[in-house]
């Protein structure tokens, strides 16, 4: 397996998973802020979407760094528009990435770097997978990609993840929550699914998305 | 719950630039990133600034002045603030003594506040203030939110800074108020975040809500609506239960408002309040009544008790001129 | 609208006693008849004593203290009290300069207040607060209602009779002050009185009632609900067009809750005044925002404009130490 | 006609109108609340019943008193339990009759110092009839009392006071109110019973009744 994308394509297949994602949070406000208002302050979709609109509105000037950078800037970007619980987080993993991101990007490479950037995350939140958090869906995802990138295709390894995040998602319906806000409510917190997880999840599918298309790969929707 | 608004999004800033203006003798407000600190900031005490989402007024900014904080940091509605705001708040007020934050138990404040002293240069310590004894979470990971004690917190320590205590005292003062107080809440009914189309707490008439968060969130279980003071006895009693009998030491009692019952309904709760530790022997040595951590229009109220030592009375006693809080010298 | 109460009818005095025992350094209430008076009178300066209905808390009792009211005496939830209370309120604190009844003009308060001056044994004046310009009456046999302008009046007629003014001129500062202020309201929702089972203004959401009253009662018209830029505008015309345009002479600007509308909400209310007003070079010289003259939790706000005179601004701005407005040495 | 009453039953008859007045209040103090509401500000039912209450629990105590002093304590227990506008008003008119309650009270004497009553309350109101007020059942009653007393039995008399008191009260419907809180709705007054007229009727229809049946008089209902 070789690199992921051709090097000066690094930073266009970012720009595109950059909008998928974006798309995806403007898409869903409606729904992640009701998960949100079952277990937390109704907020989340709220959080994301000014996430989104920093993010679309800074995309020229993200084109012109060099990917790490970008990845650092959008990260930062993720902390200071959101506020909020999940703002730190996902701008943790986004500079976590960053800062790390592989010379020689390759498949494996950026496997190590995503893994180490979701325990990022983990240390930011002082959580750990179980917990109904957004971990639930980021770590495993990120556990599958790179166990099934070292022994097959790129796409198969895209597949497997967004396989992971969908269970994973999943998994935090019957959990009680002990971390974030949602742990503030105990018991009732059961029956319902994480709303980071949530986010996380459909940010997942819109990288995987993006990457098997400009892989030519095909995923399972 | 209709609401005045031009585009619901603009409604912190439009309140804050009201708040900014009216107080302008007092406050400044620095609109990016978005802090509100003392017009005249003393750089030679320590810098006491709290923050954490809006729709709590008049917490944080209410309480920027003289004897109280230095700089606020509001987010937005119920949305911890972001660290560039909080760097930036106490990089415009922070003295050499250093800075002290005082953040309520939350993830999001934690994790905000966190990011911004790891980018500050500069001494710096951080309070969580958890007094909720609501929350019933046993196993205590995430311990508890904070809620109306926040502003006897802010109080005390900022007292404390104004007398020009260093930054390890006000520190340690500040946990000890946190250690002693405790707080527990009632909703009647719901509120709604202005760029939302949906109430927080959907509640039929007839219902409350107890131990309710100051978000909205929900609380212990919902119940029929008793009368005052059987409300009161049961607020009490978990804090209490939780505080352990303060014994000879007196306490202060704080009947806070969440933002949409009337102040007669508030001295009405304090009442039965005072008559429920007069019976258990239990001494008031100062008092608070009023809308002061609230939660939008929510009706609904929470009870403090602060088990006060006599430097904390005197802290508490200190002059302090700010918007929201105003007595002394 | 669940409210925390006993036995609904006790709403009041449970209340009185809580708001007593809170401020007793400050304040002494009797019970029968019911009354609030300054714990220390001075009974060499003129008394001034105002009154009216419940429900508008922190008006009048609130404002009883050093450089407001000497005493206030509260009815049952928007009924005027009667004249025996008035009375006794009357004889507890007033000396030789005579009495200023402070009263807002609704028929009950008149009466009551004018019962009460025939019974007493000594000098009254009586000023008759109508500052709300919602009512259309051309025929204006009745005149105004008074609103929230009355904290204006009670505040410079208080300052000046704490500067030892006498009677004769305690009334007239009043007079000015009521002749300079103006006032206009707006509803998005309704009050519920203690001892009612149904609220006292019905709206549908995103109805508005402007020009409301501050009992809940119906004013100029229902209209559906509009930018807070746009309802401002509107209240701060009808202000105007009969204050008349100020001119040079500024005006102090009050922005006044009802109860159940969020601080947030006040400030950009207050924020839309002010770039209206600025743009009409009217000068706004002195602010005041809050909760003030409210009406139970009815979710709404007035705004009130005063054309300060420099004897009023030097009222206005001398020290005031009540529960409900404090500032100055 | 002679007095309306036994000189020593004058207490008594006193006692059983109070009585019946004050079944009728508490009785209908919903109605009248609801009245209040549409033009005033809701609480005419409570007022009065706070003073049927304070009435109700004195009636020993009045009963041991003179009739003009029972009147005038009975007027001022009103004024003092009551406060709003109607307190004074029914006060003053109570404190009226006491006052110039005739030495020999016969119908046309009583007739009169029932006249002089309703003025008084006009006084203390500043109103006339035709304000929309409790007056436009008041003036109109005790004006058709005398009249018809000069010419007929008592109990014609009563029937022509119950009778003006009912018509009293239809007039106020059309009426823009220019005294009282109604005053300050304009226009929105007109098509609304006025809650003190009202009250006024229910309290004049009582009296008519005890005073009828105490006379063993007939009235139409
Ligand atoms: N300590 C934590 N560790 C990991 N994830 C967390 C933590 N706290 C909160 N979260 C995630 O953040 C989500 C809530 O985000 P959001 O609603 O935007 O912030 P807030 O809770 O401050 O309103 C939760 O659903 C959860 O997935
Ligand atoms: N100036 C007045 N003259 C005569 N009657 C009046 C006057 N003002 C009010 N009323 C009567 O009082 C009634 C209202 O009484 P009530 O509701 O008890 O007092 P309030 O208006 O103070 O709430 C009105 O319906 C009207 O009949
Ligand atoms: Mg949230
Ligand atoms: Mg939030
Ligand atoms: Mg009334
Ligand atoms: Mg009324």
């Amino acid at each position: 397996m070789g690199r992921m994308s051709p090097p000066d394509g690094d930073i266009a297949v970012f720009l595109h998973c950059l909008q998928a994602v974006c798309g995806e949070l403007l898409a869903n406000e409606a729904e992640l802020s009701a998960l949100d208002r079952a277990i937390g302050d109704g907020d989340h979709g709220a959080n994301l979407c000014r996430a989104a609109h920093a993010l679309l509105e800074a995309a020229d000037d993200l084109s012109s760094l060099p990917l790490p950078k970008a990845l650092e800037r959008a990260g930062m970007l993720v902390v200071t528009s959101v506020g909020g619980a999940s703002g730190p987080l996902y701008g943790t993993m986004l500079m976590a990435l960053g800062r790390a991101w592989p010379q020689d990007a390759t498949a494996g490479a950026v496997a190590d770097v995503l893994e180490q950037a979701m325990e990022a995350v983990g240390r930011r939140g002082r959580s750990t997978v179980g917990e109904k958090t957004m971990l639930d869906v980021l770590v495993p995802a990120a556990r599958a990609f790179r166990e099934s990138v070292a022994s097959g295709s790129l796409g198969a390894a895209l597949q497997a993840m967004v396989d992971a995040a969908d269970s994973g998602l999943a998994a935090t319906r019957p959990m009680r929550a002990t971390k974030g806000r949602a742990a503030y409510v105990g018991e009732r917190s059961i029956g319902h699914l994480d709303p980071g997880a949530a986010s996380a999840r459909l940010c997942l599918r819109a990288v995987a998305r993006v990457l098997c298309e400009s892989g030519s790969k095909e995923l399972r929707s | 719950m209709s609401k005045f608004l031009n585009e619901p999004r603009d409604a912190v800033v439009e309140g804050l630039r009201g708040f900014a203006r009216c107080h302008a003798d007092e406050v400044v407000l620095n609109e990016r990133p978005r802090f509100v600190r003392r017009r005249n900031p003393n750089r030679n005490k320590v810098g006491v600034i709290s923050g954490g989402g809006s729709g709590h007024e008049p917490l944080h900014a209410g309480y920027v002045g003289f004897g109280m904080l230095d700089a606020a940091v509001p987010g937005e509605v119920f949305s911890s603030p972001s660290p560039d705001q909080i760097l930036a708040a106490a990089q415009a007020v922070a003295g050499s003594p250093g800075v002290l934050f005082i953040v309520k138990n939350y993830s999001g404040d934690v994790m905000n506040f966190e990011m911004a002293a790891e980018m500050f240069d500069g001494e710096t310590r951080r309070v969580l203030v958890e007094d909720d004894v609501a929350v019933e979470n046993s196993t205590y990971t995430v311990g508890r939110r904070g809620v109306a004690g926040t502003l006897v917190v802010e109080k005390i320590a900022g007292a404390a800074a104004e007398q020009g205590a260093d930054l390890e005292t006000c520190a340690r003062l500040a946990e000890e108020a946190i250690a002693r107080t405790r707080t527990m809440g009632v909703a009647l009914g719901g509120c709604r975040v202005p760029t939302a189309d949906r109430p927080n707490l959907e509640m039929a008439p007839g219902e409350m809500e107890l131990g309710v968060g100051i978000h909205g969130e929900p609380g212990r279980r919902r119940v029929p609506l008793q009368k005052a003071d059987a409300i009161v006895s049961e607020l009490l009693d978990a804090v209490l239960q939780d505080l352990g009998t303060p014994g000879d030491e007196p306490v202060l009692l704080f009947v806070n408002g969440f933002g949409g019952t009337p102040l007669m309904e508030l001295y009405l709760l304090y009442d039965a309040a005072c008559r429920i530790l007069d019976e258990r022997k239990v001494k008031i040595c100062r008092s608070l009544v009023g809308n002061y951590v609230t939660s939008l229009e929510m009706p609904g109220a929470s009870v403090t008790l602060t088990r006060m030592s006599d430097p904390m009375l005197t802290l508490w006693d200190a002059p302090v001129r700010t918007p929201g809080l105003r007595w002394g010298g």
